[in-house]
């Protein structure tokens, strides 16, 4: 209790100090955002020297979406366990690190900085969530680094240091409304998880439909871990429409298709056409959600000559799931694109790889059938399908489209999409 | 007590500064540093939760109500910075081209509004907040849950208004700091050497609190609310305070957390986010100056290297650190340097006038 | 009879939880240089008045120290008044000291701003309360730590330093041993010289060596008051303790009552 | 009425759901003061029951009825355990019951995703609960009917047991005076057991009623506890039909809002009235007098 007044000048000697050093450093020598000498792109340390090259894997093994996400690990794991039979990547055995982004979108950051500057990984695959990509985004552009994509998405994004191998909304979005087009629908009801994919597909769906003269009678949204969709749902009885388009996600689905059913809602009277129902989705909703459609690039039932093999393997692997669905076959194509790519190259450098795909002519015999990467905005063709799920919980192709579709995450080629929408989202994307 | 041990805290801060600000950057990594950063910012917050909860008794479930205030109050000033003067950040063009930017996030425009904003935001929604609360004497679990519900509520908000605050994904992306260019390994380093300082900054905060009187207020309600009312105090008033206090330094966290990370989304602020906060409190040792800080850097080096080798195991882990330490450690890990002390202490035959054995446990 | 400036008096109190009146139209007043005895047997509503005054529990009718209403103000209003109390379960601030806890006590009146700084030396008020208390030995040890005697001293020298100038002392005695009982009585007869105090006992003994004046309360009611020697002559109280617990001086089970 | 009656049955519905969440935590948060965070997941284990029950015996029309027993016996047993290992030394400081469970919580998630398959597992609902009932026009789902009838159902059953066993009458003294109950002869101790175990078992069988409604998986749990809890609280901490009201009251008033606004916006305005409501009333709707907020 005693000699307080001098431990008092201390605290502020001390506080002072602390102050002076922030200080000092703040007025140091980093760049200032108009200084010419613009930070340079972080040095590669990417090791080549030995027979083998590191890969990063970064999913979410635990959290919310663990659900989804572990069986894309699990794929990529079976992707490069085939490679290295195979003789690996410019005879390269590839050494894979599996990173867990945890649900947590800062941890997606985090770990694709450790992978690419502590592991020295020559690329990372994995992510799910839209969130999880604009993570990791900013950091392997910074980093000059490689980030494999493999989920259908909302689109209107590019980047030099992201290859997107799901489908962009021209590719899923835009061949489901031509599909319900085709089918002579009139009125369309939106449901949606409340996130930014559903919101962004809507709105596009929204242009569309009103180029396609289908009335939008409805739109509705509910948080992401949700799973009570009655009200909706009796709104939708109330609007009779003549197709739901469901955006929803995860598990909120088995909440909606079972609310839906109850509401004695079918498939016969008003189907629904879902983007995120697949193989490994509709089990978990019993038969209530059988007749309905939806719209993916591949499905374990498509009859293309690399898919039988695809789906053997996929069952024999340990830890498999028993069925194959479209994101772990884009998380599939993406380690063999890489290998591609790679292979062109002759180099695992960041920049040889990209100068390769800019080349053009990469292609890889997909399950979906043969895709080919666009060398300018890093996303490949892909076939448009639609399934009705049948009862054994696998899909039956109703509608295909003409030959492969070009990706367009821009909808450059789509005139009903405003273009000074476009221009600006372009310019705030570069 | 001896002149020494009354410095030791002072001594502790001294240290951890040298070693935060000094030693850190000399043998660190780049990315171990960045890493560093991320736990300074959540230690920040736990410095304000160690108030709150170890020495005023409040069990702030929803402390990311206040890391997202500042987080995004951050945020929104860097996303707007990096789009540049008069530009609408990216994601608001697609859902309406040409509706302005909303009204709210103008001033976010003003460095000096951000920087007042994170500090005065916080202020004002945990004092309407706690003012609300203690006075009606809500207390305990109670307060517990509704915090913990604000924050959920907060975060589904955040989620849903997507073209006001870019919803579920965020806002990531941040190009410049304060006019610094993020890019850089040296600006880099100097926004970890903000945090960290930040960190001591508000350690000391909290040591002068802890031994002023208003320190022994606040344990005094936490253990006698009523006796302190008729002692002619109001507690509310005194917990208010603390809980002010918490708030703020969880918002400073919150925006330094923004810089360091690149991205800031609902989740960070949500239900499960709010409690790993708390993880690391009790872990560390909720009433004592360093376990809070500690505990927090503890978890957040667990989250990433046990994360990376084990990531089943680390949840398993973290499990076993909420009940292990609620229940063979409630006050922490600190408790067993404290324990330590007094074995020392009395190998060396010098009774102290408290030995810990005889410190009533926590309520 | 005239009212000093400095008294309590409490006129018509009455205070109920739903249905129960637990105090019914209770009166009487106190003035310094007395030693106040509100008696009575279990559920009497001796500490329940005490609550009301206090703000602790909500009562009906006044309750006046000097021009100043005291029932439906805060507690802590009231305190700042110059009310105090101490409860039946002595509490202190068991984790710290007793310097501590008289500083606290003492620095109900210090602006926010100087409660920011570490105390630096010793108020003279706590100094006095610790010399009055007798506690000045033990001034450093946590107050968990007392004995029972101690810790009732160390909240009669928490009142003491606030200058309370209206002490409610709720059972003081209880658990003592016969010297500290005596003690706190001398204690109490100096601190009553220029101080209202009011003391719920149970102890008859204890009544006897120093109250001056004594009210009983029977289920609620006033039953009897005056001096040691009119209460105990009165035929009605002795009807109630004869009927309740055998004799007037008997010991009375403390503590079993109104626990809140 | 056209418009406002199909979102009051669809937010009875919900309510009898929160009922059967919040249930449970009326026996251990409002008699015991257990703040037990991992009584979402005991949900998620009556649900995951259902599914189990549903292997074994394919019928669904059998398997429902008989999985509501087990999932009430398997989340009980489960409580119990939770009990004897880690809340029993923590009777004393309730507030750190809260935090113990979290990590409880944790880990029945992780494991659950490890057991089962990731994306969740079906459970089909029996085929008597396939259509609708015409109530006004409104054909209103059976599903939404059953939940409410086994949430009055349960609500009666545990009212009839607290009020006219003796076991009741133990569990009314042990919560009054804990003491006082030990030295008239109440084993306090299994009490404290038997309440947890019923009051963990009826999470058991709200979960069957979940897995009916959505998706069973090991997240499922999550959405419940913070709902529940806001009941409980609302409701008047211990008091039946005080949740009971509050349960419903919530459910019709997030309906009517998803109605209105949006699904999002519904549940911020529900948690924020709930707030708003506990300044209003900080004791609740019904109270015991002698309980402080602790």
């Amino acid at each position: 209790m005693l000699n307080t007044s001098r431990r008092r000048v201390k605290t502020l000697l001390a506080t002072g100090a602390i102050a002076a050093t922030a200080a000092l450093v703040l007025s140091g020598c980093g760049s200032r955002a108009d200084d010419a000498t613009a930070a340079a792109a972080g040095s590669s340390c990417i090791d080549t020297s030995g027979d083998t090259i590191k890969l990063g894997f970064l999913n979410s093994l635990t959290g919310g979406m663990a659900i989804s996400e572990k069986t894309v690990s699990n794929v990529l794991h079976m992707a490069a366990d085939e490679i290295n039979a195979d003789g690996g990547i410019l005879g390269k055995q590839i050494e894979y690190i599996q990173e867990d982004g945890a649900t947590d979108w800062p941890t997606f950051a985090e770990k694709t900085e450790k992978l690419l500057t502590q592991d020295c990984v020559a690329a990372i695959f994995g992510g799910w969530t839209s969130s999880s990509r604009k993570a990791v985004k900013p950091v392997v552009e910074e980093l000059n680094g490689l980030f494999f994509y493999p989920v259908q998405y909302e689109g209107l994004e590019a980047s030099p240091n992201i290859y997107y191998t799901g489908a962009t909304t021209n590719q899923q979005i835009i061949p489901a409304m031509d599909f319900l087009a085709a089918e002579g629908v009139k009125t369309l009801f939106l449901a949606g998880s409340d996130y930014v994919f559903p919101r962004t597909a809507n709105a596009i769906i929204k242009l569309y439909a009103a180029e396609l003269g289908i009335e939008i009678v409805g739109e509705e949204y509910v948080p992401l871990d949700k799973d009570d969709w009655t009200t909706q749902v009796a709104k939708i009885a109330a609007a009779k429409p003549d197709f739901v388009f469901n955006t929803i996600n995860g598990s909120s689905n088995v909440g909606f298709i079972k609310a839906y059913y109850d509401a004695g809602l079918t498939p016969e009277t008003t189907p629904i056409i879902s983007v995120s129902i697949a193989e490994e989705e509709a089990p978990a909703m019993g038969h209530e959600v059988t007749g309905n459609y939806a719209s993916w690039n591949y499905f374990q039932s498509l009859d293309t000559p690399d898919n039988p093999k695809f789906i053997e393997d996929w069952k024999a692997y340990p830890g498999s799931s028993g069925v194959t669905s479209d994101p772990m076959e884009a998380a599939y194509i993406s380690l063999y694109l890489y290998k591609a790519l790679v292979e062109k190259a002759g180099s695992f450098e960041v920049d040889a790889v990209n100068a390769a795909a800019a080349e053009g002519g990469i292609t890889f015999d997909a399950p979906e059938g043969t895709v080919t990467l666009n060398g300018d905005n890093h996303h490949i063709s892909k076939p448009g399908h639609i399934g009705r799920i049948n009862a054994d919980n696998q899909f039956d192709i109703v509608w295909e489209s003409d030959g492969f579709i070009e990706p367009d995450p821009f909808l450059d080629g789509y005139d009903w999409f405003p273009a000074d929408v476009r221009d600006a989202l372009v310019a705030s994307a570069g | 007590m001896t002149k020494f041990t009354t410095r030791l805290p002072l001594i502790g801060i001294g240290v951890f500064a040298v070693l935060l600000l000094v030693v850190a950057p000399a043998v660190l990594s780049e990315h171990w540093i960045s890493n560093l950063g991320k736990y300074c910012c959540l230690a920040i917050a736990a410095v304000g939760i160690g108030l709150a909860w170890g020495r005023g008794g409040m069990l702030v479930m929803g402390q990311g109500v206040f890391f997202g205030l500042g987080a995004y109050a951050m945020a929104m000033h860097l996303t707007l910075e990096t789009a540049g003067p008069g530009a609408l950040p990216g994601f608001m063009i697609l859902y309406d081209p040409l509706a302005p930017l909303p009204a709210f996030w103008e001033p976010f425009r003003s460095e000096v509004f951000t920087l007042v904003a994170i500090v005065l935001l916080p202020v004002i929604v945990s004092a309407i907040l706690g003012y609300a609360l203690f006075k009606r004497r809500v207390k305990g679990a109670y307060f517990a849950i509704l915090t913990q519900a604000l924050a959920v509520a907060l975060a589904v908000l955040i989620s849903s208004t997507i073209r006001e605050t870019g919803g579920d994904t965020g806002l990531s992306n941040f190009k410049y700091f304060f006019g610094y260019v993020l890019n850089d390994e040296a600006n880099k380093l100097m926004v970890y050497l903000i945090a960290a300082a930040l960190l001591v900054v508000c350690l000391l905060a909290v040591w002068q609190f802890n031994r002023s009187r208003f320190g022994e207020l606040l344990v005094a309600t936490r253990d006698a609310e009523e006796r302190v009312r008729f002692l002619g105090y109001d507690p509310a008033n005194i917990k208010l305070f603390a809980f002010v206090v918490a708030a703020v330094m969880a918002s400073i966290g919150g925006a330094m957390f923004v810089p360091i990370v690149g991205i800031i989304t609902p989740q960070e602020i949500g239900a499960s986010a709010s409690i790993l906060m708390i993880a690391g409190v009790a872990l560390g040792g909720r009433a004592s100056l360093f376990g809070p800080a500690l505990g927090a850097m503890a978890i957040g080096w667990g989250q990433s290297s046990l994360g990376s080798s084990w990531p089943e195991g680390w949840i398993y882990i973290l499990g076993l650190i909420f009940i292990f330490v609620i229940l063979f450690l409630p006050m922490g890990l600190s408790s067993l340097f404290d324990r330590a002390k007094g074995l020392i202490r009395r190998s060396s035959d010098e009774p102290g006038p408290a030995t810990p054995e005889l410190r009533e446990v926590v309520k | 009879m005239s009212v000093p400036d400095a008294s309590l008096v409490v006129s018509d109190l009455h205070v109920q939880f739903g249905a129960f009146v637990a105090v019914h139209d209770v009166s009487f007043d106190a003035h310094p240089g007395e030693v106040r005895f509100l008696i009575g047997p279990n559920g009497a509503g001796k500490t329940t008045c005490i609550d009301a005054i206090t703000g602790l529990s909500k009562g009906t009718g006044t309750a006046r120290f000097g021009d100043k209403e005291l029932l439906g103000s805060p507690a802590q209003k009231i305190v700042r008044l110059g009310v105090g109390r101490t409860f039946q379960t002595a509490s202190v601030f068991a984790q710290l000291s007793v310097l501590q806890n008289l500083d606290i006590a003492a620095g109900l009146r210090r602006s926010p701003v100087s409660l920011l700084r570490a105390r630096r030396g010793v108020d003279a008020s706590v100094e006095r309360a610790l010399e009055e208390t007798g506690l000045g030995t033990v001034r450093d040890l946590p107050a968990g730590m007392l004995s029972h005697g101690q810790k009732q001293w160390l909240e009669i020298g928490m009142l003491l330093v606030q200058d309370a100038k209206v002490l409610l002392l709720d059972e003081p005695v209880a658990g003592m041993s016969q010297d500290e009982r005596t003690a706190t009585g001398e204690l109490l007869g100096r601190v009553a010289a220029n101080r209202v105090v009011v003391v719920v006992e149970h102890d008859m003994d204890f009544m006897r060596s120093f109250a001056t004046r004594v009210t009983v309360l029977h289920q609620g009611r006033v039953l009897s008051e005056g001096s040691v020697a009119e209460i105990q002559a009165d035929p009605r109280v002795q009807e109630v303790y004869l009927g309740t617990a055998g004799a007037l001086s008997g010991a009375l089970a403390p503590g079993a009552e109104e626990v809140d | 009425m056209d418009e406002l009656l199909p979102p009051l049955l669809n937010g009875t519905a919900l309510g009898a759901l929160l009922l059967l969440a919040a249930l449970g935590l009326t026996l251990t948060f409002g008699q015991m003061g257990v703040i037990n965070m991992a009584h979402g997941e005991f949900i998620m284990a009556g649900a995951f029951v259902a599914y189990v029950t549903q292997q074994v015996i394919p019928s669904s029309d059998l398997s429902i009825p008989l999985a509501l027993p087990l999932a009430f016996v398997v989340a009980g047993f489960l409580g119990l355990l939770l009990e004897v290992t880690i809340i029993q030394w923590m009777y004393r400081r309730p507030l750190d019951t809260l935090l113990a469970t979290v990590g409880v919580a944790l880990i029945l998630q992780q494991a659950a995703l490890q057991i089962f398959p990731a994306q969740g597992v079906p459970v089909e609902k029996p085929s008597w609960l396939d259509g609708q009932i015409d109530v006004l026009g409104y054909e209103w789902p059976l599903r939404q009917v059953f939940t409410i009838v086994l949430a009055a159902a349960c609500v009666a059953a545990l009212a009839a047991w607290l009020k006219y066993s003796s076991f009741g009458r133990r569990i009314r003294a042990t919560v009054q005076n804990r003491d006082l109950a030990e030295t008239s002869g109440v084993a306090t101790r299994s009490v404290d057991r038997i309440t947890f175990f019923v009051g963990s078992g009826l999470a058991g069988v709200a979960g069957v009623a979940a897995s009916l409604i959505g998706g069973t998986n090991s997240q499922m749990g999550v959405q419940y506890i913070i709902p529940a809890f806001l009941v409980v609280v609302a409701g008047g901490i211990g008091q039946i039909a005080g949740t009971v009201i509050a349960a419903l009251a919530v459910g019709i008033a997030m309906t009517f809002f998803a109605y209105w606004t949006s699904g999002s916006l519904a549940q911020v305005l529900a948690f924020v009235l709930v707030v708003i409501f506990l300044q209003i009333r900080p004791q609740g709707l019904f109270t015991v007098r002698t309980r402080g907020l602790a």
